[in-house]
């Protein structure tokens, strides 16, 4: 693409990473979550990966290290769950809020301002699904990209 | 409180939390070696079969459990997920388990030379765990989303020999239908919310009123999961991706396609159980409605599949028509119990036809491993090109002849059991039907005598002289089903009453599945 | 082809008459029916889930279990499309 | 019938989609019908949950003299449409990559041209 093209997207990556950081981040309090701020970042990498082309984003992060990332993200989602069953002897059991720990603060009922250290194990089910959701969605884009840019494809 | 007792309490969720980790994490292990890899699939899958096993050992002489996610107790409203498990999900997920652990065992040998094995093994665990999670779950759109893992899974293994056309094309059919009927599953689910407020089955269940729209529902559940199952007039793309996929991978997805066939038999004896004696117009009842339909498809079914078969000269498509028409058998014995609700050759029906489930998978299954193990050692797929491999390959001779008895209905194997059971009630509903359905099995007896005499007998053709018996963990699968398929024909009365009982009542008692759930509010 | 498009058309026709009558049987838009299992969360969701946005709590908590469902899919199409596009040995 | 606007429009998404996959000859185009599909189907949810006059179901800030439950949209059934769109893009994803192989393989789109699993 052009030299436009890449500095608009130079410039615009950035943020569009930590406006999907923070909607990652933030889930258990504004709309928004795992899938929806991972979907931002995914689309942030996107970006350059149509500024840069699919072979320099291909030299810069392989898809197979995507995919453990992918991996790595489904067993902390599940592991969060697991640990439910240790700690609340429940699957998906909630164990963290009411605890008064990490994230174990419970809110005010009614119309609170946001308190981050609310929401038990959400925030952590956030974080892993975000994670799962950024590589997930990225390697896709940048296997289809790459397949119909090779050369054995012509 | 012991050990095996918090396995117990906790082994709804572990059944589906094992094969799910262990697909998560096969990427990683694969890693290492291609061997631990392959040990890894079979270790974890038997481990899930233990934790199956002993949940069947204790919902079989205890009754139906609940397993509530995230909660201890329920309270009103039903607000969490909650697994519901009776005999009849705990049978489908033995059948499912046997299924997979047979598959993976052919996998081994028949699949050694190809790539992408760990995102093939990731992905046969991705469609066990969504099978087990249709079978045992006790929540509508919980059902939805694994109908959904099921469908995308299985469509990407279809398409595992990518290079060929033939494969990705059977693999986007399906995944068009699979696509659409799940939508308008979601669309049913929808009414259902909008109606009730509840997504729990044995809530709706309680709840149903049987209005316009619940009728709309019912229809819409019924074309979509049995355009799933593969009922006759949506069946194209069965002998498609059976005739395409890998034949280890047919095991699988024949798995998936059963599932969906609970979810028929679990939307009509369970969600729509308490309105299936209501009136309709001109004083039908619905069972007697919803029965017939069912009935005429399944014939359909049976015909297009016999017809179709006949005409076929590739080998595994042939069988691929053949489990359209055993499907048709399913469906026909569920029509007839629908149909005759209340009457005594009803539950003799039932039973033949949850008999029959895990004979077609046995039959069926036993037949595309034969048919794998043809191909692996030859390379073709067409009748015409193969001839006189039975004395190159004396065991599978053997297994395929057990096949075709089988599946044709001949004492002593099981098909004999499920589908005496099937005619006999059959004949007291309606005499042609049945006459009907005996001509469709000596139809696929001829079917399968002509393979046998195309492929195993014949003349010995040049280029097959040094063709070698197949691998010993392609026949270790094969004798496993071969296997289960003489002891079940011999001792069918202790498959039976261990079994197959519980789990037709536990389908007709649909009181009891509600009021584990009501009852304990 | 003709004949397929008349089919077609009239089967259409068919499906329309019975999803517009069928649509006028739901509450009408904006008034739900029954909202009992809705409202149990919007009012236990901060001290249940300790968690300001109800949505999020249905998602992660109160049907955590789909999640675990819904991330899988996006595992399974991951997996799907590696292998798909795989290099294949010839 | 105003009321029920929302809801041709769904039935409308639904049939537009069911044709496009049934009739049209072209891959692509099934692909997009079935998302426009999916679609119908997610505006059919989302709908279920509106109240009249409703916010979303956030505590967050909330405006005061907001009385809940009465005034906050249900929350499940946008739960069960952010299910439904992952679930849409993952089936999205598939299906757009067996019709690249589809099209490297056969180098055509047309449905008639590709069928060679006939019979």
């Amino acid at each position: 693409m052009t030299k436009i093209v890449r500095t608009t997207a130079n410039i615009l990556f950035p943020f569009t990473l930590i406006f999907g950081l923070y909607v990652i981040a933030h889930g258990h309090l504004t709309p928004g979550g795992g899938f929806q701020g991972g979907a931002i970042v995914a689309s942030g990498c996107a970006l350059l990966l149509v500024a840069y082309g699919s072979p320099w984003m291909f030299n810069c992060i392989k898809d197979t290290r995507l995919a453990t990332f992918e991996s790595l993200g489904a067993i902390g989602f599940i592991t969060i769950a697991f640990l439910g069953l240790v700690f609340s002897a429940v699957f998906f059991g909630n164990f963290l809020t009411g605890s008064g720990s990490l994230f174990g603060t419970t809110p005010a009922t009614g119309s609170t301002l946001s308190d981050f250290n609310t929401g038990g194990v959400l925030p952590l089910m956030n974080f892993a699904v975000g994670v799962k959701v950024i590589a997930g969605l990225f390697v896709i884009v940048l296997v289809m990209a790459y397949a119909s840019s090779s050369k054995e494809w012509d | 409180m012991t050990i095996l007792e918090a396995l117990l309490q906790h082994s709804p969720a572990l059944i589906i939390a094992t094969p799910l980790l262990s697909a998560f994490l096969l990427p990683l292990v694969s890693r290492i070696h291609a061997k631990v890899r392959d040990v890894f699939a079979l270790v974890m899958l038997g481990v899930t079969s233990c934790f199956v096993g002993l949940l069947a050992s204790d919902v079989l002489s205890h009754g139906p459990r609940i397993y509530i996610f995230g909660a201890q107790n329920l309270h009103v409203p039903l607000v969490r997920i909650l697994f519901e498990v009776d005999s009849m999900g705990i049978f489908m997920a033995l059948i499912t388990m046997m299924l997979a652990i047979i598959a993976v065992i052919y996998s081994w040998s028949f699949l050694h030379q190809e790539d992408g094995l760990d995102k093939y093994y990731t992905l046969l665990l991705l469609v066990v765990t969504s099978a087990l999670g249709m079978e045992l779950t006790g929540d509508i759109f919980n059902f939805f989303v694994f109908l959904e893992i099921s469908c995308i899974a299985s469509c990407a293994l279809i398409a595992f020999w990518v290079t060929e056309g033939e494969a990705l094309e059977a693999a986007f059919k399906y995944i068009v239908v699979s696509s659409v009927g799940a939508l308008f599953v979601l669309f049913a689910i929808g009414i259902f919310y909008a109606q009730y407020n509840a997504l729990n089955i044995a809530t709706l269940a309680h709840l149903l009123q049987f209005t316009f729209l619940d009728k709309i529902a019912l229809v819409i559940l019924l074309v979509s999961l049995g355009m799933k199952a593969g009922l006759a007039p949506m069946h194209m793309w069965l002998p498609d991706s059976y005739g395409r996929a890998p034949p280890s991978i047919v095991l699988i997805i024949m798995s998936a396609t059963l599932a969906s066939f609970y979810g028929i038999l679990r939307v009509v004896f369970t969600v729509y159980g308490n309105v299936l004696t209501t009136s309709l117009r001109f004083s039908l009842p619905v069972h007697v409605v919803i029965g017939w339909i069912l009935i005429a498809l399944a014939i359909v079914s049976i015909l297009i599949g016999v017809i179709m078969a006949l005409i076929q000269t590739d080998l595994l498509r042939l069988i691929g028509y053949a489990a359209v028409a055993e499907i048709g058998y399913m469906f026909l014995a569920i029509g007839t119990s629908i149909a005759a609700l209340g009457t005594s050759y009803a539950t003799v029906a039932l039973h033949g036809g949850v008999l029959h489930i895990l004979n077609d998978a046995i039959d069926i299954g036993l037949l595309f491993l034969v048919a794998g193990a043809i191909y692996y050692v030859t390379k073709k797929r067409s009748l015409d090109d193969i001839s006189g491999l039975a004395r190159n390959m004396k065991f599978t001779t053997v297994f395929f002849l057990i096949g075709l008895l089988a599946v044709a209905g001949m004492p002593p194997l099981n098909g004999f059991t499920s589908k005496f059971l099937i005619y006999e009630s059959v004949y007291q509903l309606n005499p042609i039907l049945s006459i009907i359905a005996l001509l469709g099995s000596i139809l696929l007896l001829a079917v399968f005598i002509k393979v046998l005499y195309a492929a195993f007998l014949g003349p010995e053709l040049p280029e097959l002289q040094d063709v070698k018996e197949a691998p010993k963990s392609m026949l270790l699968a094969m004798g496993l089903l071969a296997g289960f398929a003489i002891c079940i024909g011999l001792f069918p009365n202790l498959l039976l009453d261990t079994l197959v009982k519980p789990a037709a009542s536990a389908l007709m008692d649909h009181a009891q599945y509600i009021s584990m759930v009501i009852g304990g509010l | 082809m003709e004949k397929r498009m008349v089919t077609g058309i009239l089967v259409f026709s068919l499906l329309a008459v019975f999803f517009f009558f069928s649509i006028f049987q739901l509450h009408p838009f904006g008034e739900p029916g029954q909202v009992q299992m809705d409202d149990y969360i919007i009012t236990h969701t901060q001290n249940e889930t300790g968690t300001n946005n109800g949505v999020t709590s249905v998602v992660f908590d109160y049907r955590g279990f789909d999640t675990l469902g819904e991330a899988t899919i996006l595992f399974s199409a991951v997996a799907g499309v590696l292998l798909i596009f795989r290099r294949v040995r010839h | 019938m105003i009321e029920y606007l929302p809801f041709i429009a769904v039935v409308a998404m639904i049939l537009i989609g069911l044709y496009a996959v049934v009739f049209r000859r072209n891959l692509i185009k099934m692909v997009i019908g079935i998302s426009i599909i999916e679609s119908g189907v997610n505006l059919f949810l989302i709908m279920l949950g509106y109240r009249e006059g409703g916010v979303a179901p956030i505590f967050t800030s909330l405006p005061s003299g907001t009385t809940y439950p009465g005034e906050m949209v249900l929350p499940v059934p946008q739960a069960l449409t952010l299910t439904s769109i992952v679930i849409g893009v993952a089936v999205l994803a598939l299906m757009l990559s067996l019709v690249m192989h589809i099209y490297r393989k056969y180098g055509t789109l047309d449905v008639q041209k590709i069928r060679r699993l006939k019979e």
